[in-house]
């Protein structure tokens, strides 16, 4: 059923109901916030509604009809998710709430188990907060180190200090994005891996931005850990995956302890569940998970590669087009096959938080600010960037328009 | 339907299961349990030349996993391992005539062929990694 | 708003749409099974709908009108959700999974900081396997002891056994169910409170199955810490609400490290952002907390009185109905007014999973298993239980189904 | 609505900042951030006789939290502390003629408000507990 060619926008356009919504300022909605969360299609909205309104129920431990019907749909997504990243086995899918959970899981379960005094994780200055804070509490706990691969200015990794970091032999863990929310820079995570995998490291990739919108594939990459959300790729809110190579997952010990994630309880002893249930303890956000099968159909319809083509169309035109307005300093690499759909940029002393309350008034939703990206803003030394960030539904009429509201900012502001 | 399910033959394997009890000196024991509902089955078997010369269970649960237990153990009952090791879920479920289980009661139909693989695995862990691997992929699709 | 006198069930019914429901045996739903998860009015699914079609958003860290919206309508929902159980501020109420989820936060961020070699954790043999086995984790981990309040022949505790744990002087915390979800139970919380607070004990209430069926206030009951689910009370799946006691919150240390619950992010150090947000890592359950208000004003709407008085009337018949059947035993405290809506038997040899099949020809959904409450099984020396489990929805004629569905299992069975 | 914010006063406070800077032996020095948009204002004063006799403020951000903190560096100096202590947040959105501003932005508007009142709770929490007690409340709820 995949489609082919350039992507039907405005068809797109009309499995979204929310992109008809008329905002208080009269204008209709141009939405380009799209890397903190997406969309969602009518498809998922309805998956959700219907789930409640036909097949409510806890799963796993009934054998009533609502709960065979509920658990069916809940491990399809399962299945849905595996195939979606090419992962061996469902085994190795656990669902979370988040990306941040889901690297919380891995800090908290594996981290624990395998970093001691003195060991080294390595992380990269690009990292949102979800990818840094988790690893600053567990090397302080352990008395480990944090190490970080530094940014060039065009936005690049400066994987010669990867190499230094590597070569200092007490490594036990890397972890990266393997694209920037902020820079959109697509990092080279095929050589990452392979580099620490010669010297038995494993990997964590954060993939909440790069699954979204781009092929993703966990064998060809070799990843051992991947993160993402299913709010960002058109998915409910509620809904994270971790994505474990079984090796590893297996020898695992557990993070969240209660129901379902068990086997048999005694007073003072527990049998843990077979993979993944074991790391998916208490009940889970069934029907979220349920109309996130929703999402991966629709986008898997349209095409993995058809969303980045799409996408690449969309940020040139945005990194021309947003360029050239005078006072304007954009931040990451120029080259739009490097990046994501992703444009930071800042405007003269136009604070981003003004720039988006003018935005808003012309209807277009950015976002401004530090983008739980604070490490990366020291190091651009800035305070906060503007941030408009595309996905299947976005416009090149919606970039003009971005263009015209920039061009009433240095109005106000006397640029 | 569960007049389908619940006939004379399971009621009777369930309430008077054969072969069922411990085996002091097995070759092979080996436990497991259905998440779904907290069934437990043991397996005892004594092994020579590759044939099951011995089997007992011990367990607890709903009819349809006993009366399971029970009939496999009649099956397998002095039958050559390289027959045992590829039995399947279908052959599992006609033997004991239940072909209409929906998801969750199929668990149930099935935990005590599990568990013999699982067994399986243990005896030849060493003796054939190959079908040891193999036996353990199966048991973990069942 | 509140109503007065009995439940109009007939009228509530109709807010309900799955009730509706016609099943692959041809009969009409018959949901027996709300400890587990209850079904939804239609308002709370429309409220989730309503926020994809119109305002879906990333929250807190943006200042478009949708985020704005959706900030709004989420922390609204804190405030529900404080006035629902009286705590004094929102500051004191966290979202996250689960009740699961809930307790398991406090055993790593409250947990591990203060429990330590030798220290002992109090919980009883009714308790879930949620408020099990992150106490089995924890105190492996640390070296300390869980101890076990026994329960009776009748289903009460043993509160002299309660006494000798407390005068050991080694307890560092109670962590109790208030409504047990086998026996239906309700425990003497305001006891246990009391008498622990005399020696500086902080207490754990598990209010999955209260919070949901009768009034509870947390000032009243001076509980330190409540655990409860949105989706055992009408509300969505995927959320679970923490109430923490301000002061001990304050010195908690983090849980889950990301996005959203920081203040300032360096490379090597981290500043915590306020309460409650320092425990909300990453992107929230957006939609389902925004829904789980819905919930909470329909809840309101009857009135937790009404609900109580429903349910101990069910209950009652239910107890008389089923207790009559040959060869029934039930297990939990004969007196309504001590127990929950929840009744758990077993009948003749007949195992619940197959007890629960038959039911499920009738269109009836019970529960059949552990419970995830093994301990409780062991000490009851039964493998399992079926449990019929009743909420506003549920009528004295369903009551009749059931039981004309346990003589059906009398025929097959032959009892 | 933009042209109501970003008015002349407010660009100009914002580029040209009142009272902006260092106070190496200040009274009380306080800092403190947005967490929805990472502005940082510290406040640095002064205190004699229970007067604000010098106050400065550092910070990074928008044009309102900036043009704000000045404005409100202007309004409190020199005044007694039992006048600056119950300013509230409409005496700063009337102070800096911004009372439309949507719940995002009035945060940054009321940031420097706030780590003034956590300043004053500093000042008094020996000297007079209550009043400290009360500006906490007051400095939460901003
Ligand atoms: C008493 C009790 N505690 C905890 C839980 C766990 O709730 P959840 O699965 O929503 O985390 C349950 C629900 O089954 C329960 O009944
Ligand atoms: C690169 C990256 N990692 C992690 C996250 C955190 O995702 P979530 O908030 O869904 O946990 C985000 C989202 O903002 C992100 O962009």
């Amino acid at each position: 059923m995949m489609q082919k060619g350039l992507l039907n926008v405005k068809k797109i356009r009309k499995d979204f109901p929310i992109l008809k919504r008329q905002l208080d300022s009269g204008k209709p909605l141009i939405y380009l916030d799209n890397a903190a969360t997406t969309q969602k299609p009518l498809a998922v909205i309805n998956a959700i509604h219907d789930y409640y309104m036909n097949y409510n129920s806890n799963i796993h431990r009934a054998v009533h009809q609502l709960a065979e019907e509920a658990t069916a749909a809940y491990e399809s997504t399962r299945q849905k998710v595996a195939k979606f990243i090419n992962a061996r086995s469902t085994d190795e899918i656990v669902f979370t709430r988040n990306t941040t959970e889901a690297i919380n899981l891995v800090a908290y379960a594996w981290g624990r188990a395998n970093i001691g005094k003195g060991d080294k994780i390595v992380i990269t200055e690009i990292e949102h907060h979800s990818n840094i804070v988790p690893w600053q509490i567990l090397t302080q706990e352990k008395g480990a180190k944090l190490e970080y691969i530094g940014v060039d200015d065009s936005g690049y990794l400066k994987m010669d200090q990867y190499q230094k970091h590597l070569d200092s032999k007490k490594v036990k863990l890397v972890s990266v994005s393997q694209m920037s929310n902020v820079l959109g820079t697509i990092t080279p995570v095929n050589d990452i891996i392979k580099m620490s995998h010669e010297r038995g490291i494993p990997v964590l990739i954060d993939g909440a931005q790069s699954v979204p919108h781009m092929p993703v594939d966990v064998q060809k990459m070799d990843c051992d850990f991947l993160a993402f959300s299913a709010h960002k790729m058109l998915g409910p809110t509620g809904v994270g995956i971790l994505y474990v190579k079984r090796e590893i997952l297996e020898n695992m010990p557990p993070f969240i302890g209660g129901g379902d994630m068990i086997k048999e309880v005694h007073k003072y002893e527990t049998r843990y569940n077979d993979l993944p249930y074991k790391f998916e303890g208490g009940t889970p956000n069934i029907a979220d998970v349920i109309g996130f099968a929703a999402a991966i159909d629709y986008l898997n319809n349209i095409g993995m590669d058809r969303v980045r083509d799409h996408e690449i169309d969309i940020t040139r035109y945005a990194l021309d087009r947003i360029g050239g307005v005078k006072g304007v300093t954009i931040y990451g690499p120029p080259n739009p096959m490097d990046r994501g759909g992703v444009v930071s940029f800042n405007i003269g002393d136009i604070h981003p938080h003004d720039l988006a309350t003018i935005m808003n008034d012309h209807g277009i939703a950015i976002r401004s600010g530090h983008h739980c990206a604070q490490v990366l803003m020291e190091r651009l030394d800035v305070a906060a960037t503007s941030r408009a960030s595309f996905y299947i539904y976005n416009t090149k009429e919606e970039v003009d328009a971005l263009i015209g509201a920039l061009d009433e900012a240095r109005r106000l502001f006397k640029i | 339907m569960s007049d389908d399910i619940y006939r004379e033959i399971i009621l009777d394997h369930y309430r008077n299961p054969r072969n069922k009890g411990k085996m002091p000196n097995a070759d092979v024991s080996i436990h497991d349990s259905n998440p779904l509902c907290g069934d437990e089955i043991d397996i005892h078997m004594k092994i020579e030349d590759d044939k099951i010369r011995d089997i007992k269970f011990e367990g607890r649960g709903c009819a349809i996993s006993q009366a399971s237990a029970s009939m496999l153990t009649e099956m397998v009952m002095n039958k050559q391992l390289t027959s045992v090791k590829d039995l399947t879920k279908d052959d599992i479920l006609e033997n004991i005539g239940l072909t209409n289980l929906g998801p969750a009661r199929i668990k149930c139909a099935l935990l005590s062929l599990k568990v013999l693989k699982l067994g399986m695995v243990k005896y030849y862990a060493d003796r054939d990694p190959t079908s040891a691997k193999k036996l353990a992929e199966d048991s973990r699709a069942l």
